[in-house]
């Protein structure tokens, strides 16, 4: 005997194409095309932000730095579409995300600078600060969730990390716990199609890491990343899923990584400049630009005026960085406990000695 | 006052710091209905709700992890790993993350979580079930690693992990979980986070241990005692912070020095203590410092096991050897 | 614009069911009877040495032990569909897989009783050994299979676990990898519905355990774990897909422990005796049993003979476990590694001089 | 014979070994077209194909444990964590699995492996990125820890490890990758993998350390010859197994010992060789054992990494100090 134990099926959303086009319909919020507009000023700050910090590290005024050029309307989608209670755990390229929610330029700077004072932000004090480790933030999410979950709290924690990132135990394991324990968590993934040089079809034989959420018993759907809309629309359903205690949802966005991988890789050695310059033609920016622009809502005037105006922010920004003191070296030692152990003490005494203090 | 276990005096710490705390939870394998697999958690989910008392799926990476992301969010989560040889799933989370946050984030987020496992040998478990990588631990900055002895010992430091703001891991001796009782009132005073105790006053010599391996060691106290030799004994207690002062103390005093672990020798925390003795009190000592411990292979399965673990004689023989120097 | 990006299917498979009825067809090599004999007999063979251990283990004479019972037809149906040069990657409960394979039961006795003189059995010296952190054998099974890839071997590594075990970031991983290098192995879940006193609903949301396949992009199907006819032919498959470079599957027999976890446990703790009393009514031996008395190759006499043809048998073994004699203390060092470091040859001698020799 | 760094030594070894043995495959995140991160593997999925140069998912558990599964069936696998502050996923599989399954079968399994990774700080850059925690492998039994610290160290250990029929995990100090080059000879011939290295003899105090900590201990020691005083300079090369003897000869000898250090202080594997040097050199000690390591404290971000990094001052003042002492 044969019989079917369990069918599913995965979604993909899309409402504005790589054109501008759409004609195939829109949620209710993008209806009034000026609703859109912040949204398109964030992704443009953020592609400043990038744009100058990569300068910056190679002028040796910053490290490393991962630019998240091309996936700007994930973040941006995201952090619009969450309230500020929200937590919001990030990866390590969701500065749209983060520069939305209320951390600074100069702390996004200072942080990828080399200071910890850059995770110390005034943006929302309870979201959790960047994560290198690839895949451990997924269970810090279920963690902030079942603190929601056990006040009784209508708030949700959403984390984001990339394609890579599905391959990790971590993934799986908070997708599990999320699921069978109901937890307000979203899970967004910028699948950006690239793991620095492992192209998405090398971390997993998956169709699409949407369907991955069906491990967890979970909904997952695929969408555009580079459409903002489609976005904030699924994004926004998905909170309100888990504001209304039926758990958590999968969201795979589906961009492209138009940069290197961070300053310190050189994608021309793994893949070729043409796939490159296809995938240009669907970046997010560009064609909600178009759309404004057809809807009557955006012009050249409009736009010269946000890129001083961004320009302006981020030098401003830059400036304050570069003039940031650095931070005494007892920061070393002041905040590893709350209460200073003796061996800690008498390391800090010696690091003053050596430092001639 | 009642006569407790070790174990009965874990879960008598986790049953007041619930009581005291509502941001106090529990998770882990089998802690719900089942009391945990040696009962350290029997009745909690009872008295406290399934809302406070979480029997996870099998995945202790994410077990830490969560513990991590709730302590963010200011719970208190209580985090127990079955056995101490499956806690290396969890270390990512423990190293990266715990002992990370305050100080990534220069004090805006903290993580104040314990991770509770059950540690050591001689219980004649099966394979995996005998482990004690204390020193793994040891070394991972912002953490606290702490080790109790006795009930009483128990009962206070896990009440003070759990109020601790930060990160601490608690190794329970299982093999010492129902060996003895001790009277220990509920009274809710924590003891101190960053002290030795004095498990025994003498003169002649310092023994140094911790957790299960004070059985052995105090019963090589009481043997030496016999011999004429006053042997001091140190319960370390807390391994991280190091009470490096009472180290010194007491081997200031005696001038000699044996240090008691049942993991492996090479890497294991006795080194950290040699160390800290041949760096600050070298020049107090007569005698070399003496480690007795486990083996630098893997702990032997049931029929070997007792080879492996240190005895009481190997603790004499070291000890007579020490004094042997004068 | 919605549209399907991905659809799945789990389906589930038996042809005997519990009432030894085998109408509903049954796979070619199941159509002579007589072919069944051996699994019957393998299947009762394990259970009477589970009894005896379990027995042992109450009178001191072995360590704790994890019985199968009920769960027979998994590793005997897996392991009589195997070839020997294929690998069987174990858990800590598939004794019956490993008895088929040829680990004698004086080596299961030994390994249960305390001695590592336990996995250097004779059974295929190329099986891996009982694996008791729980998931960490999924990443062997890939590796093995690597091997075989490698050197282009026509072998399959068959691993074997728990449903807790799905809950593993290691499982994920392992079916992930195995996936996208379509790796020669075959995932095998006996889900006996608990994980000592963590019900399989508490362990994840997923409706089956085979959908977990799907997060892999890989093939994953159910089948009546209690029905041995139906674990050889969909391993049978499995192997054959695995053989022929088609990549790995994941297999969920659905079973039911009816023993307490260990010998360690009480699980009259945390399950109503009904629900156990229910599923003996399923359990593998009694159906397969029924099947063969009406197929008329198997009788009273049969059974007789069989029984105190294993108690024979388990006895022996026995016997000879007990006169063992103990390893010598030098064994704790001697394979440490290949070539023993002064460090450990000089810990050694302390070993001895402490022993008194 | 090419002057290479060290990064190129290991390229070169790793070469040399799958020339020589069909059985040694690479896996790991990046290693193939990208030649890995740091390009240690550059050019060899073009030179030995996909088949033996494996691009792995983004997950360091499965690759430990699958070089774990295929060394047990007779491959030999080379597995890169691309960081060291990765390769916590990763112990697991160490501890529970490659170094026991020599002993745990009776040696009827091994597990010829390798897990290669980079580790230390002082390249500015990003967190986690900067660990050097060779201290928690050194107490896994069943395994050995290596760390070079010169190109021609690199290529000489690295083709021992591939070749030994245990698990090694290999650190390689990446912030001498690049910083200087030395003639090596290709010519497969291995270094011992339980030595220490004297890289310069000397009779007044015993400088220890290893990898990239060589650097600055060899510069102090320059500096202490200027000042009169004659350091020995230790490289341990092989962290463990340990050798013992090469250490105590040389503290018999000069009476005096600092040892070098990155990572944490406490729980570090300075704690080690102190107290194998209190337990077994007591007697030759003319001054306390010094470490000169990292904080107990988390790796800086660039910005203050320099003043948690031991610097040669750092190393010089303990270095006359324990010169006071006759
Ligand atoms: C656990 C872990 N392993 C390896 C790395 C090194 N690393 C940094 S980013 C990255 C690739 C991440 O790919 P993906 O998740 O797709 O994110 P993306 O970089 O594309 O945003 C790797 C391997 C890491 N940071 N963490
Ligand atoms: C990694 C790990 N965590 C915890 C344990 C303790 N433990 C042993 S068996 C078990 C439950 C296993 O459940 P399942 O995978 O369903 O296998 P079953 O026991 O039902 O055969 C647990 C939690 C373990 N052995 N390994
Ligand atoms: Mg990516
Ligand atoms: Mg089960």
């Amino acid at each position: 005997m044969k019989k079917t134990a369990f069918t599913a099926e995965i979604s993909f959303h899309r409402y504005l194409d790589a054109d501008g086009d759409a004609s195939s319909g829109l949620p209710a919020f993008a209806t009034k095309a000026e609703a859109l507009i912040p949204l398109y000023e964030a992704m443009v700050l953020t592609r400043i932000v990038d744009e100058r910090a990569v300068a910056m590290q190679r002028t040796g005024r910053l490290g490393t730095y991962a630019s998240s050029l091309g996936q700007e309307a994930v973040g941006v989608g995201v952090a619009s579409a969450m309230t500020e209670d929200d937590v919001l755990v990030p990866g390590f390229r969701d500065q749209s995300a983060q520069l939305w929610r209320g951390v600074s330029i100069v702390e996004h700077l200072a942080y990828w600078g080399g200071s910890e004072r850059g995770s110390n932000f005034a943006g929302p004090r309870h979201d959790l600060p960047v994560s290198i480790p690839v895949g451990t933030n997924f269970p810090h999410a279920a963690g902030v969730a079942l603190a929601f979950k056990r006040r009784e709290e209508k708030r949700v924690a959403v984390v984001m990390a990339g394609d890579g990132a599905t391959s990790k135990g971590d993934f799986y394991e908070a997708m599990n716990i999320a699921g069978v324990w109901k937890l307000p968590v979203v899970f967004v993934i910028n699948n950006n199609q690239w793991a620095i040089s492992v192209a998405r079809a090398e971390q997993t034989a998956a169709e699409t890491l949407a369907q991955k959420a069906i491990a967890a018993g979970i909904p997952g759907e695929q969408l555009d990343g580079n459409d903002v809309i489609a976005v904030w629309d699924r994004v926004t359903t998905a909170l309100d899923r888990a504001r209304n205690g039926e758990g958590p949802t999968l969201i795979e966005a589906i961009t492209y990584r138009l940069s290197d991988h961070t300053t310190a890789d050189d994608a021309s050695r793994y893949r070729e400049d043409d796939q490159v310059r296809g995938h240009w033609k669907e970046e997010p920016v560009a064609r909600l630009r178009t759309y404004l622009a057809a809807q009557k809502v955006w012009d050249k005037q409009k736009e010269e005026a946000l890129l001083s105006d961004c320009r302006d922010k981020v030098d401003a920004a830059m400036e304050e960085y570069e003039a940031m003191l650095p931070e005494p070296l007892e920061a070393i030692f002041d905040s590893t406990y709350a209460e200073m152990p003796a061996d800690v003490a008498a390391q800090r005494a010696t690091a003053l000695t050596a430092a001639g203090d | 006052m009642p006569e407790v276990t070790l174990v009965e005096a874990v879960r008598m710490a986790l049953s007041r710091a619930m009581e005291d705390d509502e941001r106090v939870v529990i998770l882990g394998e089998d802690v719900g209905i089942d009391g945990g697999v040696f009962r350290a958690t029997d009745g909690l989910i009872q008295r406290f709700g399934s809302s406070r008392v979480l029997d996870t799926p099998l995945s202790e990476a994410v077990i830490a992890g969560v513990a991590v992301g709730a302590a963010t969010q200011d719970l208190r989560p209580v985090a127990e790993i079955q056995f101490m040889g499956f806690v290396y799933p969890a270390i990512d989370q423990i190293v990266n993350h715990a002992g990370r946050l305050r100080t990534r984030t220069r004090g805006r987020l903290t993580c104040p979580m314990v991770l509770r496992a059950p540690y050591g040998g001689g219980i004649h478990a099966p394979e995996h079930h005998s482990e004690s990588v204390e020193a793994m631990l040891t070394h991972v900055p912002g953490i606290r690693v702490v080790i109790p002895s006795t009930p009483a010992k128990a009962y206070g430091l896990l009440l003070a992990a759990i109020r601790n703001p930060d990160p601490v891991v608690f190794l329970e001796p299982k093999r010492l979980y129902r060996t003895g009782k001790e009277q220990v009132e509920d009274n809710g005073e924590a003891l101190p986070l960053d002290k030795a105790f004095i498990a025994r006053e003498g003169s002649d010599l310092t023994l140094i241990a911790w957790g299960a391996m004070m059985k052995e060691t105090l019963e090589a106290a009481a043997q030496l005692a016999e011999e004429g030799v006053d042997a001091e004994v140190l319960d370390l207690a807390t391994l991280k912070p190091l009470d490096q002062a009472a180290i010194l103390a007491s081997v200031e005093k005696t001038g000699r020095a044996v240090i008691v672990h049942e993991a492996a020798l090479t890497g294991g925390y006795g080194g950290e203590i040699a160390a800290r003795i041949a760096e600050h009190g070298l020049l107090s000592l007569i005698a070399p410092v003496r480690r007795v411990t486990g083996y630098d292979t893997v702990i032997p399965l049931p029929k070997l096991e007792h080879h492996y673990l240190p005895s009481v004689d190997r603790v004499l023989t070291a000890a007579r050897e020490v004094m042997t120097y004068a």
